[in-house]
């Protein structure tokens, strides 16, 4: 798959019972910005709601954001839920992923586990985000799996 | 179609029946007899009249524990070693959401184990008589707090119970709190509560009704919160209300701050029926606070400043503990103690800011612009011109994540660290008031040498837990260093 | 008789080969060298530089423990951990008495023990190369402060040392800190500092040079601190110093602060030399803290706002824990971080509060009746011109221990917490200018209900420590109450 | 010796190397307004200098006060002091005596003991002394020793 056919539609949420809104208006605001087309489907939203939109736009992308620390237990199988939805979209998640973030590098290997390609913490600029998905979508995933990301 | 009007007495008692069956704890109300109860309590644990009589800003924290015996010590506590004036009752998430069977599980468990169990006080299920125990303990007027989209039982257990104010409203307590909850459906809801306040209020029990101010808590234009109180208060007033504190967050520069408080008054006495006592509360900055308590203490003693200069009737305090939620006590108190210092020490100077007049007017034009196009919204009804408003993006609140709302509008700072609109949207506004803000904005995108871009609403979020007020791009502040 | 004339090299030479010969270190100092030793050292360590290039204030804690290692890591903290812009070294007790023998027991039973067995470092016992250790291991500019009558050896070595910047003055380390030296000796002595400060300074060393604004710290009149804070400043620059920071402590009045300040500035730079440069130093309160951290951090707040309008050069900090004396580290650093907060907030807001420029222009006009009476008092000399001042009390300090003053001026605050001058003794000062004081007090003395009195004064000085800026009578006070 | 016939003059002073000034500045102001003569000797006056000067005024009152923790230390002998100068007055110490002035009712047993007449802590009114001392010279010693002093 090349990326360079690969959908600029990117899929905003908030996973969960979150209610943390200002980080998503942000992102939304960088990747419009960016040139992206981005549906923001706002706070509290279901790994249902996200593999819907995510089918019905045809995403390239979806970005999870949780703020609150129960991330892990919000993600769990979501990735299952996305291919069942037929979705087939880089997924990246960023927040505070853990309620004690004491090392971010067993976070950031517990949500490459559950299947996200790229894990980022609270601190990271909306930049370092979209420098990274405009590399994603336009090379292979698997090279795309190299570049280290400092965050 | 719900309208602004007064519920009628057979449909007040109908839906009080109705939401009393909700919980157990419902059947203990009666109203004959609370009307008693708050006839017997005294002078100064009358809410609205130590409020509406105080000669400066009277202080009050946040608290909530899920134990009575632990919410008596902890707001005793507040009382003697923060010398908190008026005192709170914060209410549990699962009461906020109506779950009035987990709030029991969790009180439960908070009385067998003896820990937090719940990250409030249930009122609910304490019913009417642990509301009582709590109101007799201590020494002072206690407000119910909350964020409860459907408060009707609630409201109705703790006023029963003695409880003789109560913050939220329909657009206060559903924008900034819960993404699903129609307008219609909260407005419908808080008509109950207000009505059942005003019926207290007809009996000569002043209940006081707080209108949540700051809203989202990020940034918000002063006008649009202004908006959504006065549209709150006039609810209010309609279902018999005649206290009512309309509310204010600090949004960190002294002089809009100072101007949006006088122009919150100055509406309010306007907008609202003239029986109606309007007084007003400030909150200090809601949004992220440094994580470090020295520097909390910092943006603390700015509010104390503010509330000393622009002397509100009440100030809600925060703690230097802010940046790591739920504070000790001691954090509590010690909030409390710093703002009253600073108060104290800057209340009798003449402190007169230029520009405040001219920013206050500012302030009321657009403020007036966001109610003519509510008036308009709903030819001359309010809550439909709410409804419709919110619909059609004329009325607007940055970062809400409710569906009722846009979220469209976006803010960011001048370059005196004012609030502005950076982003419109469908913000009803008149067109040489966008120009003022807009040239405003270009003076600070000089400054800093950067177009106006959605990157100054996402620095300036940031900016005073960053330790500044102003979000400024690295290179300016390198600039400005030594 | 003692004029204010540069000392000629040759009385420079012989004083400085006396006093260096008064403590086995002063053998130590070899000016030559010590001119090399300064040139060596980076620009972010000159302390002048650093200051006068700075746009906006610089923060200044105070600390000093007896030990090198300690103070190093004393510094080190607080320069890390409280973002500190610029370091001191607080002189202990012995040596300000010139007790080196005292302090080199306290400063071994220390080595001994670990303990801080002296309240300050002892740089003379220490030594020029002690004093270069410390200035090479702290990565920022560090000035002496101590409190000293007679400062010379002190100078001597530290200035080797590698210290490029001093506290003190003949009068405000005179009248503050001791009964029985008298000003002409005091004088002398600092003529001395002055000279060999100007010595540095024509060999491209600038020792920047700062009288010790507050005095005796407790409700002193702006214009009596600036007249002292002028005549300091001319002392120096006679002697070459070029680098001159003028001091000022905080009544808690933000107007009259400001405007003094900004005086303070004005008066500075006029009175001086062109060629020398004045910048200004503003401290933190120094009368008495509340005995509770959280109520001394809203006196530091106010401090921080005072400073992020006034923008003087440099604040000197104060901590929460300044009530129970010497703080620790922690405290130190979390009263850096208050002030750093508020002002980083307040500082790009536009706020010009009425009445500023009044109050300058009233505090002026004292200030040149002060300078205009030291001038008649010394046909012209300024030195002479102070003594006699002093002596016949047209010049004087409120609340000075020392014999040099009358101390017989009385201060209190008037009703909006300006300190105005209540009992004026025999200070000179236009009636005019006396009437308008009689007439603010007498302002408060209405609102209070009670007449002009010492009460006044008395209230006044435990007003701050008790919560308040002004020492209202109780009657008055539980009116103000809720 | 009956009270009226005794000396309205006040001698005030800090003892030892004690260099607090603002108390006795309001002490000499509220003694001053009160109508009786004050001689105040200031900081850092010696146990000689009190005596001296009592002797020289015929003191009817000699005021010490202390604030910086070493009064118990500083006032060792004192009476001995003024009897040997030949003052007969009443004497009266205030400020902070004690440096852990825990207990108030022992700081004011030793001074009782060292021969002062009234011991007052720090938060003592100055009207409150100026009670007492119009008292102490009005009435007999013996008699102005049942007089409670609420400090």
């Amino acid at each position: 798959m090349i990326g360079n056919t690969m959908s600029q539609t990117v899929v905003l949420g908030v996973i969960g019972s979150d209610a943390h809104v200002v980080g998503i208006t942000i992102l939304e605001q960088a990747f419009s910005a960016a040139g992206f087309d981005v549906v923001n489907l706002g706070v509290q939203t279901s790994q249902e709601q996200f593999a819907e939109a995510a089918a019905d736009h045809d995403a390239g992308a979806v970005l999870v954001s949780s703020l609150y620390g129960h991330a892990e237990q919000d993600c769990q199988g979501f990735h299952q839920v996305l291919e069942e939805a037929g979705v087939d979209a880089v997924t990246y998640i960023g927040g505070n992923l853990a309620v004690g973030q004491d090392d971010f590098e067993q976070t950031r290997r517990t949500f490459r586990e559950l299947g996200f390609d790229r894990v980022f913490d609270s601190e990271t600029d909306p930049e370092e985000a979209i420098a990274a998905l405009r590399q994603d979508l336009e090379i292979t995933p698997t090279e795309s799996e190299r570049v280290s990301v400092s965050s | 179609m719900i309208r602004d009007e007064r519920i009628p007495s057979d449909e007040l008692r109908r839906i009080d029946d109705e939401i009393r069956s909700n919980w157990e704890t419902g059947s203990e109300v009666d109203f004959e007899e609370a009307i008693s109860y708050h006839e017997s309590l005294p002078d100064h644990k009358r809410f609205a009249d130590v409020l509406e009589s105080a000669d400066k800003p009277l202080l009050q924290p946040r608290a909530g524990v899920p134990r009575l015996d632990d919410q008596i010590e902890l707001l005793e506590y507040l009382h003697r070693e923060g010398q908190a004036d008026l005192l709170p009752t914060t209410i549990d998430s699962y009461t906020r959401d109506n779950e009035y069977g987990k709030a029991q599980e969790g009180l439960e468990k908070a009385r067998e184990t003896g820990e937090d169990t719940l990250n409030g006080f249930p009122a609910v299920n304490h019913g009417v008589d642990g509301c009582r125990e709590l109101i007799e303990a201590i020494d002072a007027p206690i407000e119910v707090r909350h964020g409860t989209p459907d408060a009707r039982l609630l409201a109705a257990i703790t006023f029963a119970g003695g409880f003789q104010s109560f913050e939220g409203g329909p657009i206060s307590y559903n924008i900034p709190y819960t993404k699903r909850h129609g307008l219609e459906e909260t407005i419908e809801r808080w008509q109950f509560v207000d009505r059942l306040a005003g019926a207290y209020t007809e009996r000569g029990v002043r209940i006081n009704r707080e209108p949540f101010g700051p809203l989202t808590g990020t940034l918000v234009p002063p006008s649009i919160a202004i908006a959504i109180m006065l549209v709150e208060g006039k609810l209010a007033a309609t279902q018999g209300v005649r206290s009512i504190t309309l509310g204010y967050g600090q949004v960190g520069n002294v002089v809009q701050d100072v101007a949006a408080l006088n122009a919150l008054q100055k509406l309010g006495d306007e907008y609202l029926p003239d029986e109606v006592v309007v007084t007003t509360v400030f909150h200090e900055w809601m949004g992220g606070f440094p994580p470090d308590e020295a520097r909390a203490n910092g943006v603390i003693g700015l509010g104390g400043m503010t509330a000393a200069i622009a002397r509100p009737d009440k100030v809600i305090t925060k703690s230097p503990q802010e940046f790591q939620g739920v504070p000790t006590k001691e954090a509590n108190a010690s909030g409390l103690r710093t703002t009253r210092q600073v108060i104290d020490m800057a209340i009798e100077q003449d402190i007169d800011i230029d520009g405040i007049e001219d920013e206050q007017e500012l302030i009321e034009r657009e403020t007036r612009c966001l109610m003519e196009t509510i008036h308009e919204h709903g030819d001359g009804d309010v809550v439909q011109g709410t409804i419709e408003a919110f619909d059609s993006g004329a009325l607007d609140v940055p970062f809400a994540p409710s569906d009722s709302a846009k979220g469209a509008v976006l803010p960011a700072r001048d370059d005196d660290g004012r609030v502005r609109i950076f982003e419109w949207a469908d913000l009803e506004m008149d067109d040489d008031i966008k120009e003022i803000h807009k040239a405003r904005l270009s003076r600070r995108a000089d400054t800093e040498g950067r177009d106006q871009s959605f990157r100054m609403v996402a620095d300036d979020v940031d900016a005073i837990s960053d330790g500044k007020l102003i979000g400024r791009p690295r290179s300016t502040q390198s600039q400005e260093g030594a």
